[in-house]
């Protein structure tokens, strides 16, 4: 089955990447992890890097659903 | 309640306007408690003439949401009040405002701490700031809050 | 700075009157932490309709600046607002403000709660009771705010 | 010599010993404790009565001078 998984980035991470979102279109089981590869072939992931799927944190080894929003952020600084 | 704002706000009309409309709680707290965090116009030694606040809508109010459920679940209190900037802001603006309203003043301290730290490390908001040359960079990561401050351990060890 | 007030007093324009006047930490301060004691309409099951506040002048000015100072010689801060009422009280009046302002929350947190600790074990006020029938009673002691709630101590053995 | 000390009783303890204050004359070295006693003869000191000197928390047992003023009072109830 073909999934559409929207990835978004926030603050330092989208100024490096230089995008603010993308769209990833997967055939089977797919982990967060994976979801990264996909949309950044050249760029491995940040160490530090927070995840989360349909807003809640989670494992990058978290398996993603069709119509899943994906989001990557560095350690988050507000307050 | 929580509201994420994109204007200026005022955290202590914020306090008096949401305790004043919780009729059902009026003479039922004895304690109080109330963090404001406020822009500096400094910060790891520089000059600070702004900054920009960006969050992720929707994950945000859903965190902050879960943080004052979890203050709930593990003290007695009978409300709380998260009020957090977004976008623009200037020095000695605030920043956020956690408020809340126990019977007794352990519960209300405690639980204020921990919403504050939650948010600290949970809610996904992030700053860059704005120097005076005009240059700009990403805040990397928030401290401890719980962190006791150097002062405090010298008189400790110095006795 | 500390005031002794025989009259209600506003704890939110209290912060923001004296926050303003302090021209000299402007933009120095990250971090407010903000206590506010309120008189409940009930006590130890009791419903309450006043209550009289004694204190001994003098000793009690004296004891707050104390206990201040040892605040500002324990944490990093930059000021400390302390109000607290005296005489006759009505339900839902405050009692006692205790703000403290600092660069870090840390500081902030630990002085306001280490100052309204010393304050409900050390300065002379004492406390008598009205209830609906007329008759009055002393309230016999404090408790201590740093107990952890029961509700707390339940979910931590029930994990 | 003969000193005068003044005694201030608060809160409860005023009550229950029906006055605000005594003067006390005493002759040479007195403590706290022995202040009550004169000042209170038929009356045992409460257990978990609190005494100030001057203003400042003092142990029973702390020698009071020509001039001082000792407090005593229950428990503080404030905040």
């Amino acid at each position: 089955m073909i999934m559409s998984v929207k990835v978004r980035y926030f603050a330092s991470l989208k100024d490096s990447v230089g995008r603010s979102d993308d769209m990833v279109d997967v055939n089977g089981a797919v982990t967060v992890a994976e979801i990264w590869a996909m949309a950044n072939a050249n760029r491995l992931m940040p160490d530090n890097i927070l995840a989360a799927v349909n807003m809640e944190y989670v494992d990058i080894e978290h398996s993603v659903q069709n119509g899943d929003e994906v989001a990557f952020f560095p350690p988050v600084t507000g307050g | 309640m929580i509201k994420i704002s994109a204007d200026l706000f005022d955290p202590w009309h914020e306090v008096v306007a949401y305790q004043d409309s919780a009729k059902h709680w009026t003479g039922k707290f004895g304690a109080t408690n109330v963090f404001v965090g406020t822009m500096r116009d400094f910060n790891d030694g520089d000059a600070v003439t702004g900054m920009v606040l960006e969050h992720y809508p929707g994950m945000t109010e859903k965190q902050l949401e879960d943080i004052v459920k979890q203050a709930t679940r593990d003290w007695h209190l009978l409300d709380a009040l998260v009020v957090h900037r977004v976008g623009e802001i200037k020095p000695n603006e605030p920043i956020v405002l956690v408020a809340v309203w126990a019977s007794h003043r352990g519960d209300a301290f405690d639980a204020g701490r921990q919403i504050m730290e939650a948010l600290k490390n949970k809610a996904p908001f992030w700053k860059k700031e704005r120097l005076p040359n005009g240059d700009e960079r990403w805040v990397e990561h928030n401290t401890d809050g719980y962190l006791r401050s150097p002062k405090n351990d010298m008189s400790t060890i110095l006795g």
